[in-house]
């Protein structure tokens, strides 16, 4: 086991699946020479290239179009659209394109591509470069949804994107980018569409998403220690696939449930699985469903008014000591 | 490379021969091709008067000698991307016709299997990579497969059609920075049939040429094409074609033609001026090709019998889809993913 | 009172604000000398000229940027994206833009302009043209979404749409433009953001949107008459504002609810309301919520197909009764 | 107009005096406005390493003289439509540097009352109709802003500044075919600075002049104006807003310059070949229009007097943005709506 950061286990999950596949190809804008804005892609470039690896204009359409035309025809392109937020300047590729033309042509066409994005709040950026659109992605039928929050599951998961016969779009925390966890050596490849349970506890489940995961852990220990609540926490790793049966034989076992999420409140993934709780558990539970929610408000960038909008760990403990009474 | 063509010319050229640079053969197979293409559209309009087909379709009447052209000057492991006015297309790699009347017809025999309808028309296993229904989108992702034909030294390329209307959205601009950019083997063709729907192109676009006049934004030059003399489409081709498999890049090609129906079914087209439809009437790309080929010497029973054939075909088409049953209602749950499902939970 | 079509009662709503206020300017392809391609905008041209009613090249970017910035500076566009598949093209203008505008500016910019879309499905357009998309709208914070079921809350809401201070996405069903209805004489305005009772019932809550309205209704016809089930049918009409009074109060009084949405199942609107529900109505509940949605699947165009996947008033009556039971 | 300026000139022109076309006032203007941006940014920069101002920031050092020309050549009730690289286009319309500085430190003191920072600085009293940090987005939209002055007949012209990487994205293309086809008065203005973010534009453009290379694909003439050069920048504006507010449509000009520091704050700019930078510098407006100043004749005192204003309002501004507090945690709840509030429901 090696401690690596989230931002290394890019760079480690992308390199090992372009030794292994010489179709795997990357494309997107500042990715190579440079590199990355995030320096998530740091080395490739020099380690394959510039036929696998290419700088691209400022072109989402063009990123996204070419990453699946190369798809149907036979490579595994990886394609970054920088910020999530810029999914909505090729939002068609994505939803009217990739999703749907498997299904559209009674499946003649494969599409393996991953479309990798930095996700999410909490670097005062504002609200055009600090979205959690994860919801957006969930919503579309026909593409799968990864967003891991430890660098282990970085690496697995993403490469298990690269290799998945199907498009998957990659949503990377970029506050998570700087923090640090072991993984496995070798060749580590996860699966998706399985949920992990990082606690066990008997009194309530709190579902979670790549940067909620940590602080939903860190309200975890506190409310133990200082309420004596005992809660599960789950890493939901996948919302498509969606791993119900973790979800729900934990919310079957503690029979009260929270869901934090990032994503502003309205149609959020939280909102999803509220919906098949309340539809599939209904008398399992023992308390109503809440929600922890960036508010249905854009996001400012001051951080004072930042940090108060994306749900904290104080909040998550606050809320759940409160409503578990 | 034909650079702005001036006017049409009825007559092949003086030096054009049957077995020119472009062939008996070669011109064999267009004609047949602007055959299967007419044949099958009439039908398919016919069968939406009969209520047999549902949704829309966009027919290309009128427009045939531009796929008949590209289309015969492909090799069979190219690709194809092209719109909902895609019938043309889709044909000319070779397409079944049965699946394609099926298709519209909304049955199991469908190419797509009923889920996708005219405006998705698709046949991977001929090249015919796909009709797209959002405008602009197949123009990056044509270039997409280029991409895969030159990062695997296969020697294909990519021939991707699109409206007049095209050249004015976002997604054009972007595929074509980047094919120049990557130097792409892909070869963008604008039919440009004067409308977009209903609005005349000319009302909506800053240069004359939508396509030919924007080709300067990408240091490509310039090339306009006679759309409805399919050997003036097919030498324009060959020359991008090659050019293409030889490195060079790709290019942009503007044919000038002229759909004779609306745009769609709903479209009885009134916001024609008057006799603009007549006037293109008389440079219909069949009787003019016809004409041509006895001009050259071809016998009279080579060419009906080509006409004989293709009818015969159509009908054939036609009678098996009429008997193919509707898809089974269990596979709208197929194919959303690879594993053949549409699950999206455990 | 007069029986207008659904289409007509567009024609109507802009006729009626564009006598009214000069400011109101309307944009979009093939809108003006055709009429549109729903002919929904038949004689709006003529009566109102070119320099009111312009049509626009096929540039839905450009379309909705220029109602933006029309309207950031004291005109009131009205702008049409023929089909709101079509919205995935422009979403950047809508999301990023649009929507974030006035709250990242501190309240500085006013952006009083309409979206007038063709949404859903029924015509068996195939996937690219028949989707329900109003839980894209929904799920972005600034914008409010307006759909309506009947020719009278066309003209009503879409005029209440155009007075409306904020942006508004306005969800014309395309199945529903032939359908007809009383509509007011006279100048007609509603209120976003107030949902309607349009049947009373003791049983169990129906909340239907558009479409879906219509099949509620005959469900609950039938399930009073084949299955002595008494049902309230609650028409949203507005998804943003929500009317969470009007709808708390009708699962209140029943103690069951389905939701009926077009919008395929994964983060529809659907889930929303169900986890408002779950979160706030949990100890008034006699039954689980359940939701009855299109499939997670792109549509299909052959009419079989494309039937068994849009709820129908079959499906709803079969799974009211059998939930209900 | 000036069309394909040749080499950069360091001293004015032969024919050029302090009150020639341009004029003193104006020139002074320029003075003034160039060094309020160079001041002001970099007190940003400043105020970063201090670890007063969070989250990015873009700097446009080096690049002051286009904001200062365009900025002089405007009517007050004209548009600014600038991106995230906008401090210097909305300082020169006028707008509070206590507001810039408070907005950059997340105070309530801040234009945008600490809601948007740094990328979506927005006056609209002063006609800085916002900063947009999607690429691409605000071309279109001050179309439309432009559309509202041609609708009312009000005289008034939309700016709209945006970078080299900028025309390789969509919204360029039907922004520009857009504003062309409705003849509006928007003045779109590329800075190219040779780069987008860490790529040169030369790599990913398929022309050498991103901007006016492209000015074919839309009927325009295609302009390039020496942006360090305030001077030759307020005469390309003049002559551009002149046409606009005349009916004569939009115009589209590169200006040539050149950032000084990196993308953002987390660039080094490291993949700048060496030399480059410091071949920039000698041309670096400021000194440069010093120089031009005092060889008119401008006395050094009244030189040198504006420096001394400048730097006195920007440390005053300074002080008045550090005193300020955070803003209310309340105020994240406001102006989602016209309302004041943000309530999704009753
Ligand atoms: C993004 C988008 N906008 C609008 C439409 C609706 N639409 C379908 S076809 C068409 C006209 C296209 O004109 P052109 O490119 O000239 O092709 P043609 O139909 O003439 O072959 C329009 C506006 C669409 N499908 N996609
Ligand atoms: C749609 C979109 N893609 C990518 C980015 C990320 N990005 C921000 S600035 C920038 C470079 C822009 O270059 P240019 O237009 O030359 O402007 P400059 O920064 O040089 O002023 C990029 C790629 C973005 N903000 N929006
Ligand atoms: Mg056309
Ligand atoms: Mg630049």
């Amino acid at each position: 086991m090696a401690e690596l950061t989230y931002r290394e286990a890019v760079i480690e999950g992308i390199a090992q699946e372009m030794r292994r596949d010489e179709k795997v190809v990357f494309l997107g804008e500042d990715i190579g020479k440079a590199g990355g804005v995030f320096k998530a892609t740091v080395g490739l470039w020099d380690e394959f290239g510039d036929l696998r690896v290419r700088d691209t204009p400022i072109s989402e359409q063009a990123i996204l179009g070419a990453a699946m035309g190369a798809a149907m025809t036979g490579l595994r392109p990886i394609a970054e659209i920088m910020f999530s937020d810029f999914l909505a300047v090729c939002w068609d590729i994505v939803t009217n394109q990739i999703a749907k033309s498997r299904y559209m042509t009674g499946g003649q066409v494969d599409l393996p591509l991953v479309i990798r994005t930095a996700n999410g709040g909490g670097a005062r950026f504002g609200a055009q470069h600090s979205q959690s659109v994860e919801n957006w992605a969930m919503m579309i039928p026909g593409i799968k949804v990864v967003a891991p929050s430890t660098p282990a599951d970085v690496k697995g998961l993403l490469a298990a994107a690269i290799r998945d016969p199907d498009p998957v779009i990659f949503f990377e925390q970029k506050s998570l980018y700087a923090t640090k966890g072991e993984v496995p050596d070798g060749e580590h490849v996860d699966e998706i569409g399985k949920a992990k349970v990082v606690r066990e506890g008997d009194d309530v489940t709190i579902l979670a998403l790549a940067l909620m995961v940590p602080r939903a852990l860190e309200a975890a220990e506190r409310l133990q220690a200082e309420a004596g609540i005992s809660a599960s926490v789950v890493d939901i790793r996948s919302l498509v696939p969606l791993d119900t049966q973790t979800i729900l034989s934990q919310v079957k076992k503690t029979a009260r449930v929270v869901t934090v999420e990032e994503n502003p409140r309205l149609c959020g993934w939280g909102a999803e699985i509220a919906s098949i709780i309340a539809e599939e558990c209904f008398y399992d539970l023992d308390m109503p469903i809440v929600r922890i929610t960036t508010p249905h408000i854009p996001l400012s960038s001051a951080d004072e008014l930042e940090d108060a909008m994306i749900p904290s760990a104080d909040r998550i403990f606050e809320t759940v000591r409160q409503e578990v009474d | 490379m034909a650079k702005k063509a001036g006017a049409k010319k009825k007559a092949p050229d003086k030096k054009a021969q049957l077995n020119d640079d472009i062939g008996e053969e070669n011109r064999l197979t267009m004609w047949r091709l602007q055959l299967e293409v007419r044949q099958v559209e009439q039908r398919l309009h016919d069968l939406f008067f009969q209520n047999l087909i549902k949704g829309t379709s966009h027919l290309a009447i009128g427009q045939e000698a531009i796929s008949a052209g590209f289309g015969a000057a492909m090799r069979p492991d190219d690709y194809t991307f092209c719109t909902y006015r895609g019938h043309a297309h889709t044909l000319v790699r070779g397409a079944s016709m049965t699946g394609m009347i099926g298709e519209l017809m909304g049955k199991e025999c469908g190419m797509l299997k009923g889920k996708g309808g005219s405006m998705h028309l698709t046949d991977v296993e001929h090249g015919a990579m796909g009709s797209y229904a959002i405008i602009g989108a197949h123009l990056p992702i044509a270039a997409g497969a280029a991409w895969q034909a030159q990062y695997n030294k296969t020697g294909q390329i990519a021939a991707c059609f699109f409206g007049d209307g095209t050249t004015n959205i976002g997604a054009f601009h972007e595929a074509l920075n980047f094919a120049v950019v990557w130097n792409l083997p892909v070869v963008f063709v604008c039919e440009n049939n004067l409308y977009m729907e209903y609005t005349p192109i000319s009302e909506v676009t800053a240069v004359e040429h939508p396509a030919a006049d924007r080709a300067c934004a990408y240091g490509l030059p310039s090339i306009i094409v006679d759309g409805n003399d399919a050997d003036a489409v097919f030498r324009v081709a060959t020359t991008a074609f090659d050019k293409a498999r030889a490195g060079g890049g790709p290019s942009l090609i503007e044919a000038k033609t002229y759909r004779y129906s609306g745009h769609s079914r709903a479209d009885p087209a009134t916001y024609r001026p008057e006799g603009e439809l007549e006037e293109w009437m008389k440079k219909d790309p069949i009787p003019m090709y016809r004409q041509r080929l006895l001009d050259f010497g071809v016998k009279e029973d080579v060419v009906s019998g080509i006409e004989e054939a293709v009818l015969k075909a159509v009908d054939e088409a036609t009678e098996e889809a009429k008997a193919s049953p509707p898809p089974p209602l269990e596979s709208a749950y197929e194919d959303v993913w690879a594993d053949g499902g549409a699950s999206w939970r455990n």
